[in-house]
């Protein structure tokens, strides 16, 4: 083969590629951007009712953001994975979503144990992650690419107190605690606090293990010593056990019960059934909340899904307009630095848990709400 | 793209999974050590917590240097095996299994409550210290020095336990002495791995060292194939590539993957009694 | 003095559905000397079942009961087929029976996971109309009451069978010596399916009645009776029924005293289990068991 | 001189007296017989001798040294060997293997110098297998050294497991029934071998059901009957004793 037929045959294949790159069937404009984002929650293992729920919330988002955005705006691409409940399985996920998908940002993962462990991947690689359910200590301390938009419970709970305070006035508490899990026992740390700090006396701490069912030894207990109100820091399935077994052992319902984030959830009342009248739950969104785009996706996640939204999905829908929220405003789609300075800026922003803000350590900063259940409902105490 | 990018685009991608695959082989040959001499210990997640922790508390509050932390450890891990390992190591098969699983569940419920070990929160933050070559240094000494032992006099005794302890009584061999010896051995490396993973994780969970975690070694050991030292190997790296394996097919996060575990190992104690190692291993069966 | 009679209510009624539970899986060692790890998944899918029937076949609760035992019965006799009877004739039977029940687990929890969902559910409020009594400053509800006789019927029923009928005196027969009863003629195969039934379909009873009182059903529920089951068996004495009987009232005696004692639950399970392993070393064979079990 | 006195063993199982006052001592180099009827307590004397049930009283010299309390692998240190009545074999390992691992007592092979890979561990290895490989043909078993021992034919496994007992050179040979359920020309072949074994200054004390066996190999017989020695001596004296008579075939009412 002589060099010039080598040489023609280069050209030939050269154009041929060139031509077929700009006839690929591309849409007529060039492709609307897309924010590639991870998006990962525990769909496996011990927090899969949580993880099931907050995709729910991840994905309605997800759909009404792309339909707004129309053929111009930027889209979201989410890749949706599972931690498995397991810090091992978390730090797997983050990093094939930094390095094998290139994503913008990350959202999850469910758990504070797992986030304790794969946010320092998210802040090593720069790209910024918002936990939408991490509420233990020592999260957002991790750097300055790790924000979260659920209110931990040292927000939530001192603003409970003092209402339960003002409103039942109620002087003396037993406390009731899971002590085998890093969101119970956050909670209970900050309750501790903040009846300390409103010189409200504890009678007694009780705990149980994740999983227990029965509660009955800790309850007669706990009724023996007459509190005025119980303090339970528990996760949703606990807590309806609880509930209702207090009432079957005879705690009369003048004995409020104050509970934390675990119980803001729909599945609590319906597994509590009658005994949940009454309980107090300090809580970082209610179901009930006025604001439309609060009402509206409440609707709307109901009619998708079949049943209401709980507290997780709420966080996990208003997580990823807050990540859009900062991709609109840096510009650009594919900037991890522009997105997290954007995220850093956001202020007062409408969403369903209400005028949306970070504090400067990156931590959510808006209004906690104070909620009672009323005839099988949540209703608003005082805002 | 050159070779070198394909290689870093991998690491980057899969790196901390080749690491648990280390971590995950040391602990199922440390379990392979005490089933070589026939005894069933359900207690080696356990015994990886005990390391954990010693070298976490070591190296975050005393901040003594990583290498004598890991030391620590192995030697914490094997101190509380001898300790152990005389009352138990008298019961027998099913037995000894449930006492060294009760014995899990202490551990993990210590964890749980004392300051120490951070309760619930776990232990954390443990300074990021192992490097993937240590993991894999040390695999590699453990797997030589477990296929120099299976021809020393110790390996010939574990394999007479292993078939008969009373024929094995009567050639002379101190069943006792031995079956602690490969109760402590496993507790050892146990530990070191227990330790190492620690540093790789920045935190220790109680939650990692309890029942579903001992069974799950068991699982390695069963899938991989006792026969040989590496048969727990090969079961320990299978089963925690699987989640990416099965991601890779496409198989949705959920249920489903934990079908699949369940299935292999149904599907292995069924029809390859000897694991997978048996499969091409000359030995004729 | 009625909380002291009030934590005693309590651990008596925890102790039958330990009991209750625990029964089955003694049952199965007595017989073929393996622990059926799979039992508790019986116990979460007997639950889920039943629940299942309550809900979307609209059946009451005083049919879903029975006709859910029935099913988790069923699945006995698979996990024997599957997992324990192409074993049996391998010398490492009991070790590789173990695992063959660790795989069913799995198999059968995700499968749960996959059907049921995750979620915590409960049997619809009106499924048993439950009065709650005042006796002498101790609340005791009906549905306790009613639990534990159901229970307390299962358990002297099962004695009885074992002690009177001709399969029970084949099971035991069995379970003292398989080749004597292969010799006396007893079809041994399908007596030990046979016992799978009876302790599958009660395990799967306990998780009726479990998830029944606690209004809370879901797939990993299996997971804290399990160990605490063991731990019961253990005491009350390997393959002893009586034993498992009195060994779960008593577990669920201990239970309840230790956080009526110290006040705090976390060390409950520390102490059952350091008991389970003090009994394990003194006296394996626990209260009432017979087996020669630790000297070879 | 008496290498293995046995000063007047009893040994007690809840209210059942399996052995009762046993007296008697084994030659040096000598092959001693012992039977008796099933049930006798013969199997239970033979557990108690290599220390694996500990006697309810009494004692037993080995070569002067008491050893009723020590544990079985002290016992077996000593130089005492064993084969088990329902054959105790390795059935994973092939059978080389088999005769390696009873190499126990005789064999160090120490770990370091094979981790080190020095050249000596591994001539030492090659030794080790020879011998085996030695003790392997004196039961005719050298052809089958590679194969598993629980595909081996009853006879064989009866031989492997004195080939194992065999390894570790033992000065006492404990043999539970040796030929049992042997064909005529495998009982000859054990007889010879017992007979070179004893001609080498091996001691070996056998219980057996093979009459000829016993009556043609051992120079020394006790019978034992409810627990109980009847009696001590040459087979000659043993076959005529009344008693001995008596428990095998019974009283003759006619007489």
């Amino acid at each position: 083969m002589k060099r010039s037929q080598i040489f023609s045959m280069y050209i030939l294949i050269v154009t041929a590629l060139f031509f077929s790159a700009t006839l690929t069937p591309a849409p007529a404009k060039a492709a609307a951007p897309e924010a590639k984002i991870g998006i990962v929650f525990s769909m496996t293992g011990g927090a899969a009712s949580y993880g099931a729920t907050q995709k729910n919330g991840a994905q309605l988002a997800v759909d009404e953001i792309n339909a707004a955005a129309g053929a111009t705006g930027i889209h979201i691409k989410p890749f949706f994975d599972d931690d498995a409940s397991t810090p091992q399985q978390g730090i797997n996920v983050f990093k094939k979503f930094i390095n094998g998908d290139h994503v913008s940002a990350i959202i999850g993962p469910t758990l504070s144990d797992t986030a304790h462990v794969t946010d320092r991947i998210a802040q090593a690689s720069s790209v910024p992650v918002l936990g939408v359910s991490n509420t233990a200590q020592g999260i957002t301390e991790i750097g300055n690419y790790v924000f979260r938009d659920s209110l931990t419970e040292a927000v939530v709970v001192p603003n409970t107190i003092r209402t339960a305070k003002e409103k039942f006035g109620i002087s003396k508490v037993s406390i009731l605690y899971g002590n085998d899990g890093a969101f119970t026992k956050a909670g209970y740390e900050a309750f501790k606090k903040a009846l300390l700090d409103q010189k409200v006396t504890i009678l007694s701490e009780q705990t149980f293990a994740k999983g227990d069912r029965d509660f009955s030894p800790q309850l007669t207990e706990i009724k023996s010593q007459s509190p005025d109100a119980i303090v339970v820091s528990a996760l949703v399935e606990e807590a309806s056990g609880i509930v209702s077994q207090a009432r079957q052992l005879g705690i009369p319902a003048s004995v409020h019960i104050i509970g934390g984030n675990g119980f803001n959830s729909p599945s609590f009342i319906k597994n509590a059934g009658s005994a949940a009248d009454g309980v107090l739950i300090g809580a970082a969104w209610s179901s009930t909340a006025s604001n439309p785009l609060n009402q509206k996706f409440v609707k709307d996640y109901t009619a998708k899904f079949g049943n209401p939204p709980d507290q997780f999905a709420a966080q996990a829908y208003a997580g990823v307009y807050i990540v859009y929220d900062a991709i609109q405003k840096a510009g650009t789609p594919f900037a991890p630095a522009k997105i997290r300075d954007a995220l850093a800026g956001i202020k007062n922003m409408d969403s369903v848990l209400g005028k949306f803000s970070f504090t400067s350590g990156r931590d959510a900063d808006y209004k906690a709400v104070l909620q009672e259940v009323k005839n099988g409902k949540f209703v608003v105490v005082g805002e | 793209m050159d070779l070198h990018h394909i290689f870093t685009q991998f690491y980057a991608v899969y790196g901390s999974l080749i690491n648990f695959i280390g971590i995950n082989s040391l602990l199922a040959i440390s379990l392979y050590v005490t089933l070589s001499a026939g005894q069933l210990s359900l207690g080696n997640a356990a015994f990886a917590g005990i390391g954990g922790y010693t070298a976490g508390i070591l190296t975050m509050y005393l901040n003594v240097p990583y290498m004598v932390a890991l030391c620590a450890a192995t030697l914490m891990s094997g101190a509380v095996a001898v300790v152990l390992g005389f009352p138990v190591l008298r019961l027998r098969g099913v037995f000894l299994a449930i006492a060294t699983l009760a014995f899990g569940e202490v551990v993990r419920i210590l964890a749980i409550n004392l300051q120490i070990t951070g309760g619930a929160e776990g232990l954390t933050p443990i300074p990021n210290k192992t490097q993937a070559w240590m993991i894999f240094t040390a695999l590699a000494l453990v797997g030589y020095f477990m296929a120099v032992l299976r021809r020393s006099r110790i390996g010939w005794s574990f394999a007479s336990i292993r078939e008969d302890e009373t024929a094995a009584k009567a050639m002379g061999i101190n069943t006792t002495w031995y079956k602690t010896l490969a109760f402590t051995i496993g507790a050892m490396i146990a530990g070191l791995a227990g330790a190492m993973s620690a540093h790789l994780n920045y935190i220790i969970t109680p939650g990692e060292f309890g029942f579903s975690a001992a069974v799950q070694l068991l699982i390695y050991n069963i899938v991989g194939g006792t026969r040989i030292w590496y048969g727990p190997v090969l079961g320990a790296a299978l089963l925690t590539a699987l989640p990416e394996i099965l991601r890779g097919i496409g198989v949705s996060a959920g249920p489903v993957r934990m079908g699949v575990n369940g299935f292999i190992l149904l599907m292995v104690i069924l029809f390859l009694p000897n694991g997978l190692v048996s499969l091409f291993s000359r030995r004729k069966d | 003095m009625n909380i002291f009679l009030q934590q005693l209510i309590n651990g008596v009624f925890i102790g039958s559905v330990y009991g209750l539970f625990a029964i089955g899986y003694t049952l199965v060692f007595g017989v073929l000397d393996i622990l059926n790890l799979a039992h508790a998944a019986v116990f979460t899918l007997g639950g889920l079942v039943a629940l299942w029937l309550v809900q979307n076949a609209a059946l009451s609760i005083w049919l879903a009961f029975p006709l859910a035992t029935l099913l988790s019965g069923i699945l006995g006799l698979v996990i024997n087929a599957v997992a324990f009877a192409p074993l049996r004739h391998r010398p490492d039977t009991y070790f590789s029976g173990l695992i063959s029940s660790i795989a069913l687990a799995i198999i059968f929890e995700s499968a749960a996971l996959g059907i049921f969902g995750a979620r915590t559910v409960r049997f619809p409020i009106n499924t048993i109309t439950v009065h709650i009594w005042q006796v002498a400053g101790v609340t005791i509800t009906s549905l306790q009451i009613e639990i534990v006789l159901i229970a307390a019927c299962l358990m002297a029923g099962l004695t009885w069978f074992l002690r009177h009928s001709r399969a029970g005196k084949a099971i035991r027969a069995v379970a003292e010596n398989e080749r004597t009863a292969r010799l006396l003629g007893i079809h041994v195969d399908s007596i030990i399916a046979f016992t799978f039934f009876i302790s599958s379909a009660l395990g799967g009873a306990a998780g009726i009645l479990f998830g029944l009182y606690f209004g809370a059903l879901s797939p990993d529920m299996g997971r804290s009776i399990e160990l605490k089951g063991l731990a019961v068996i253990v005491l009350g004495g390997m393959g002893s029924i009586p034993g498992a009987i009195i060994g779960g009232i008593a577990f669920g005696l201990s239970e309840v005293l230790t956080v009526a004692i110290s006040g705090t639950s976390n060390l409950r399970d520390a102490v059952a289990f350091t008991v389970l392993f003090a009994i394990l070393l003194l006296r394996p064979s626990g209260l009432f068991g017979r087996k020669q079990i630790r000297e070879t | 001189m008496a290498l293995l006195e046995i000063q007047n063993i009893t040994r007690m199982f809840g209210g059942v007296c399996a052995l009762n006052g046993v007296n008697f001592s084994v030659e040096q180099g000598k092959i001693h017989g012992l039977i008796g009827p099933n049930g006798a307590g013969k199997t239970t004397l033979l557990n108690i001798l290599s220390g694996m049930t500990p006697p309810t009283s009494g004692n037993i010299l080995f070569s002067g040294k008491n050893i009723h309390m020590l544990p079985a692998c002290r016992v077996a240190s000593l130089g005492m060997a064993r084969t088990f009545q329902n054959i105790r074999l390795f059935p994973a390992m092939t059978c080389i293997e088999n005769v390696i691992a009873g190499q126990h007592l005789i064999a160090s092979r120490p770990l370091l110098p094979r981790l080190l890979q020095l050249p000596s561990a591994w001539r030492q290895d090659h030794e080790y297998e020879e011998d085996a490989m030695a003790t392997l043909s004196r039961v005719g078993l050298e052809n089958r050294a590679q194969v598993r021992a629980q595909s081996l034919s009853y006879g064989e496994r009866r031989r492997l497991e004195i080939a194992r007992a065999l390894a570790s050179r033992p000065r006492l040979l404990l043999l539970d029934e040796p030929v049992a359920g042997m064909r005529h020309g495998e009982v000859s072949q054990v007889a010879e071998l017992v007979r070179i074994l004893a001609g080498e200054g091996m001691t070996v004390f056998l219980i057996e059901h093979n009459m000829s066996f016993v009556m043609a190999l051992c120079s020394r017989i006790t019978v034992l009957n409810f627990g109980q020695v009847i009696t001590t001596g040459s087979p000659d004296t043993v076959s005529r004793h009344p008693h001995v008579i008596e428990a095998y075939l019974g009283v003759d009412k006619s007489s």
